[in-house]
């Protein structure tokens, strides 16, 4: 009863305010769909845990014969390939930004930054048909031709093809590219023009002026690159094209082909149903992709407010 | 007071109708609303004798050699939706599409290719009117469906093979013909305890004036990535020739394969994903579906059978074993787990080793949705009897896919017409 | 001093350089679908356009109408269902101030773009099921089919939200403080005042709806087990809300990876059809939306 | 420090923003060791004028310059002129202040002559740091708390920290963009003293259009209007006997722009 006086007396506060508190219902809304797939998530996935324990992240198998599932070499195939990509990433990026914002002449900038926008808008599923017929036998060709088949006896196996860990990173960071590029280049045109004269009245040169700007939106880039890879985390169809999807318990050989864990999802859900454990298994996976996100949020939330 | 509310409750009344409405109009269950089709779409029936009943059926008869059924197909639009198995997509397509002329128009199959472990899942959850599947009902299915008192049939739909596929540079097919492999030769490659195609074991299989172009290479073992039916197959099989790969490795949608363990193995997604990694990469070899491989135009290895004889692929080889293999289905509802086996690795001279069908799962008990529909229950039984007559007439059949025996067609058109009541 | 101006010089060739490279995977990208598509499309003009799948292992290449049909609804139904939500979200987060409800859908819409889209559609059939279940314990009957273009609108939907609301909110909390002062100093009510605001920001919810229905368009995963696809005209009357539909990125991703010639061409079409809406719905956007850079 | 500052020679300066002609030939000579002021109404063209004297006006695209500017014999818009070198040369403070605010107060100071080579040693850049501050009357107030961002300080301290960051770069000249006009009286006050004792070690090149400004503090006084040069002359000499008229309304207070 207290409840509902309660809640009359919010709505009636203000003249006219229960139609914008009507619009609650719109979160409410997000609120309980993510309340509920995380309820289907976890509802399914602790089984897993319960039936693996921790060394369903410890250990590498994946055998519904053998009902064993330990994601390790799929956690691992992540986070390499989404620390190399974000790497590349953020080159490219800052890259792209900087030519954008401080070399291209005002007519071509707004097309360059089109442009990269453009390549945010192409599907994901068009990517990873171009990953595998053009990128994934240019990566095989590179991989094993000197120099970098040098590095073959540490960072892959003998005769690797091209699809590998290391092609599912590049075409990782070709999807991040636009996204970062977009938010540092924003970050980039918004440093006040009165730092520019500052920096230029000391007589010091382009690239000294762009480097100490790029210092200065350093937590921009940080957070965009953060932010961009938090939405390749997920893709799933595109890198399941080009991974090679092998259980590869030497995950840091990104020579050789391995998963990631959007890609074993994407490889495995059709006949998981067959098993009793595989549907919790992917479901354990989906949650623990799911608070990778969330770390990753939380973290950029930080960095950002501290910047 | 009344001013602040009366927004407010007409937004209610409208939430509150909005759903009333939905709630009173379902017409899911597969069926559309009965819409009336021209006249135009009535000529285009094909089959051979064209009445109509008292209850505005269409009777329809289909032969299949000396078989002949009669079936009754509902004068309404009815969507049959199923799913399931992979291997069979493009045969489905085909059938659909020739179904939907032969009905008149009237019946259209959706089905889509959801991987055979959803087609089984999907259909136990009523959620699709057949399920498809390159393995029979497993086991943990089956006894939910028993302790749930449903009644089904499963029945056969046509069948296929799994093709060894490989590339060595150094094989000349013309002078030698295909690859010789025997089914233990190919356990111990994926087992990792063969390396080099110039082992022995594969070398003293083949002609001799041959064995000597075999290299000193690595074996590269593709497989599929992705869990398929192919895999469950070709894990069957070598389950069946070789007991160290099935006490170690075991039959399976999704194996652990050792030889990837050994950094020599790779996976691939899909049939075109194995063939492309096969052709791109010396010294591999993978397997495919035989229609796959057919359609285009893959060279495949030729295997030893049981009797000793080595065997290309082939119609009449994958024939062979479905006559050995199926001469009597078990009853429609018991469990059918076994079944794939009894056509692996057969005897005889023309045999094929590695055959298997596809089969389709249909409730067929009043309760559940699709039979207390009794248009989409008609729907079902001609669709089905036609895929077993009709359907299996070489100019209904893709290539590369092998049509039923007789004797199994007919069976299973029995099961349809004793259990799928309507 | 000449080594300094050299090292500039080539410190900012290295950022061109850089620029290039990056740009280039979509030049050739685009390229290669053109190339692809378009004979294929030109092959069967305009039939392909409106034709169902052809027959596996054919010569023809038939067309994709039912995918493109399917897409359209599809697409329009989720971007009914997801922007009302999104927006009234984003406006409710941003101008209630301290609500903890505003912080936790902040939150939350930024971690649901983590998802993979797959479990999207897992859960929206999950979801449904169980509401089936539940509905028929009380003698009622799920008015949204699992399999349907409506439980597929509805995965689309989950996806697009986070985008849009994302998008929308950034857009109000970048609104000047000094104009949200004075809108506020005028006496306007919370939602008086949202709407100007929606109205001062309207390129940003141009571009918010470009982002998020150019992703509904590329989505596949979500609708594997909601919308299930359909090669062939469904009956084309009310109800075909409640039955499957298919899409685009489904045709393309059943027939690239079927192993038959003309449907493997048919899919270089259909990829092409389905970036010419994203580039033309991108472009149209900015053009809207008017935005310089 | 007995350094001594620069002359600047600006001759038939003319400056075009696309097609806009915003200064129409100016031609000024500014003596060594004084501080020159540049007067006029918001938009005359001042702070172009500046500008152009270390060619930041090249960061303008749509910017065009014709006419030379001179400084020690320099021809800053000749074709062997290097931008850079002019600009370490003449070191530059604007309206708002702008040091980078993430930066330490020491390292906005630093910031220049590190990257120009000024220094050989760390102790040597320490002292040219000290030094720089102390002459912008900074270094009392910061020397406990060099490691702090710049962004910390008030508008004033700001404003005295970019004074010291041009200084470090032992400049001949510097450029005030109407340096005070974002700062309160007491800031104000302290940038005008800091003024004219800096004109002991160089030229001081001030805009402002402020006239009580300019009479407190400079030795010349050039009036700009409209983008023309209307008057120049020792600062005695304007503000007491300004020969054109509308230099009189401005001084006065009665122009009506």
């Amino acid at each position: 009863m207290g409840a509902l006086r309660l809640f009359e007396r919010s709505l009636f506060k203000k003249n006219r305010e229960y139609f914008f508190l009507l619009l609650a219902l719109a979160n409410i809304a997000i609120v309980f769909i993510v309340i509920t797939i995380n309820l289907v998530l976890a509802g399914q996935g602790v089984r897993i845990f319960i039936k693996e324990g921790l060394s369903f992240i410890t250990t590498s198998a994946w055998s519904g014969v053998k009902e064993s599932y330990g994601i390790l070499f799929a956690l691992g195939g992540t986070l390499v390939t989404g620390g190399i990509a974000i790497a590349i990433a953020a080159l490219l990026a800052i890259g792209s930004a900087v030519t954008i914002i401080e070399i291209l002449p005002s007519w071509a900038r707004a097309f360059a930054s089109t442009l990269t926008d453009l390549s945010a808008a192409i599907p994901t599923v068009i990517y990873g048909l171009w990953g595998l017929f053009v990128l994934s036998p240019v990566i095989g060709g590179l991989i094993s031709t000197p120099p970098l088949s040098l590095l073959t006896p540490y960072l892959g196996s003998p005769g690797s093809l091209g699809t590998s860990l290391l092609s599912a990173s590049i075409l990782l960071s070709i999807m991040i590219v636009p996204f970062s590029t977009a938010i540092i280049r924003e970050s980039l045109a918004r440093i006040p023009k009165y730092i520019d004269e500052a920096l230029y009245s000391l007589g010091l040169t382009k690239f000294e002026v762009v480097m100490i700007k790029l210092r200065y939106i350093r937590t921009s880039i940080l957070t965009a690159l953060m932010i961009s890879y938090g939405r390749a985390v997920g893709e799933t169809v595109a890198v399941a094209m080009v991974i090679g999807n092998v259980l590869n318990p030497d995950f840091w050989r990104i020579f050789s082909p391995g998963y990631t864990i959007a890609s074993l999802i994407a490889d495995q859900y059709q006949n998981a149903e067959a098993y009793t454990y595989m549907v919790p298994a992917i479901f354990g996976m989906a949650l623990i992709l799911f608070l990778i996100g969330l770390g990753i949020n939380i973290y950029v939330s930080i960095i950002s407010r501290r910047g | 007071m009344l001013k602040k509310i009366i927004p407010i409750g007409i937004l209610i009344a409208i939430i509150i109708i909005g759903a009333v409405a939905l709630f009173m109009y379902k017409p899911w269950g597969g069926v559309g609303v009965p819409t009336q089709p021209t006249d135009t779409r009535n000529t285009a029936v094909t089959a051979t004798a064209t009445t109509t009943t008292s209850s505005g059926m269409i009777v329809l008869t289909f032969t299949y050699e000396d078989l002949s059924v009669k079936a009754e197909i509902p004068r309404k639009e009815v969507l049959i939706t199923g799913g399931g198995s992979t291997f069979v997509n493009p045969q489905m397509q085909a059938w659909a599409q020739k179904f939907r002329s032969v009905s008149g128009g009237y019946v259209t199959v959706n089905y889509q290719s959801i991987g055979s472990g959803a087609g089984e899942a999907k259909w136990f959850d009523k959620a699709l009117d057949f399920g498809a599947s390159d393995v029979p009902i497993s086991k943990t299915t089956y006894d939910r469906l028993i302790s749930r008192k449903a009644s089904f049939i499963q029945i056969p739909l046509i069948a296929g093979a799994v093709g060894i596929i490989y590339n060595i540079p150094e094989w000349d097919e013309s002078k030698c013909g295909p690859l010789r492999l025997s089914g233990d030769v190919i356990a111990d490659i994926y087992l990792g305890k063969i390396l080099y195609w110039d082992d022995d074991r594969i070398k003293m299989q083949q002609v001799e004036e041959c064995r000597s172009l075999l290299p000193h290479e690595i074996i590269r073992g593709i497989h599929r990535s992705d869990g398929s039916g192919t895999t469950a197959l070709f894990t069957l099989y070598l389950s069946t020739v070789s007991s160290e790969w099935k006490t170690r490795v075991g039959t399976g949608y999704t194996v652990e394969w050792p030889r990837d363990a050994m950094g020599y193995g790779e996976g691939a997604r899909g049939n075109e994903g194995v063939s492309a990694k096969v052709k791109g990469t010396k010294y591999s070899i993978g397997y495919v579906e035989y229609s796959y491989a057919v359609a285009n135009k893959i060279p495949m290895a030729a295997l030893k059978n049981k009797d000793g004889f080595y065997i290309v692929p082939s119609a009449e080889a994958v024939m062979e074993a479905l006559k050995r293999g199926a001469k009597d289905l078990p009853p429609p509802s018991s469990f059918w787990g076994d079944v794939p086996a009894t056509l692996i690795n057969r005897e005889g001279e023309k045999t094929y080793p590695i055959v298997g069908m596809v089969y389709a799962f249909i409730y067929t008990d009043i309760v559940s949705d699709i039979v207390s529909n009794k248009d989409l229950a008609a729907a079902l039984s001609a669709f089905f009897k036609w895929v077993l007559t009709e359907g299996q007439k070489p100019e209904n059949i893709v290539t590369g896919y092998v049509p039923l025996p007789k004797e199994l067609a007919a069976k299973a058109i029995k099961y349809i017409e004793d259990y799928l009541k309507y | 001093m000449d080594t300094r101006r050299l090292r500039s010089s080539l410190g900012m060739l290295v950022f061109a350089l850089l620029f290039v490279i990056s740009i280039f995977p979509v030049f050739h990208l685009i390229a290669v679908v053109f190339i692809n598509g378009s004979s294929v499309i030109a092959s069967n003009f305009p039939g392909f356009f409106y034709e169902e799948r052809p027959l596996p292992g054919t010569e023809e290449v038939g067309g994709v109408g039912p995918y493109i049909l399917g897409t359209l609804i599809l697409v329009s139904l989720a971007t009914v269902i997801a922007t009302p939500i999104a927006i009234f979200a984003a406006i409710y987060a941003t101008q209630s101030l301290r609500s903890r409800l505003g912080f936790a859908t902040s939150t939350l819409t930024r971690a649901m773009i983590e998802f993979p889209t797959i479990i999207v559609g897992l859960s929206v059939y999950g979801f449904l099921r169980i509401l089936d279940e539940v509905l028929g314990m009380i003698g009622l009957q799920n008015p949204i089919p699992r399999f349907s273009a409506l439980s597929g609108a509805i995965a689309l939907a989950i996806v697009m939200i986070p985008f849009i609301y994302t998008q929308i909110e950034d857009g109000l909390r970048s609104v000047p403080n000094d104009l949200r002062e004075a809108i506020y100093s005028l006496g306007s009510s919370r939602i008086k005042a949202s709407i100007i605001m929606m109205r001062y920001i309207k390129a940003t919810v141009i571009t918010a709806l470009a982002i998020g229905i150019g992703k509904a368009l590329g989505e596949t995963a979500p609708l594997f087990f909601t919308a299930f696809g359909s090669d062939l005209y469904p009956p084309i009357d009310a109800g075909m809300l409640f039955r499957p539909i298919g899409s685009l990125t489904l045709g393309i991703y059943n027939m690239a990876l079927s192993g038959y010639d003309n449907w493997i061409r048919a899919s270089w079409g259909a990829a092409l059809i389905l970036l010419s809406i994203s580039i033309t719905l991108f472009i149209v956007s900015r053009i809207l939306s008017h935005r310089r850079w | 420090m007995g350094a001594s500052g620069a002359s600047i020679e600006i001759k038939d300066l003319r400056v075009w923003f696309g097609a806009r002609e915003v200064i129409k030939g100016v031609s000024l000579s500014i003596p060594r060791n004084v501080v020159f002021t540049i007067m006029g109404p918001s938009g005359s063209g001042k702070s172009t004028i500046l500008r152009a004297i270390n060619r930041l006006l090249d960061l303008y695209p749509e910017a065009r310059v014709e006419g030379r500017v001179i400084i020690d014999g320099v021809d800053v818009y000749g074709d062997t002129a290097d931008p850079m070198a002019v600009r370490r040369m003449v070191g530059m403070v604007f309206q708002i202040p702008n040091p980078i605010p993430s930066m330490s107060i020491y390292d906005n100071v630093a910031l220049g002559p590190r990257l120009n080579r000024l220094v050989k040693s760390k102790k040597e850049l320490d002292d040219l740091v000290r030094w720089a501050l102390e002459k912008a009357y900074l270094w009392d107030e910061v020397k406990d708390r060099l490691g702090l961002p710049a962004g910390k300080l008030s508008g004033g301290q700001q404003q005295r920290l970019c004074i010291a960051r041009a200084l470090a770069m032992k400049p001949k000249a510097i450029l005030m963009d109407e340096p005070t006009s974002n700062l309160d009286p007491v800031g104000t006050a302290r940038i005008e003293s800091l003024i004219t004792e800096l004109k002991e070690i160089l030229t001081v090149v001030l805009v402002t259009h402020n006239t009580f400004q300019a009479s407190r503090v400079s030795d010349y006084v050039a009036f700009i209007y409209d983008g023309r040069l209307i008057e120049v002359g020792p600062s005695s000499k304007i503000f007491t006997r300004p020969e054109n008229e509308l230099t009189e309304k401005y001084i006065t207070g009665r122009m009506v722009a």
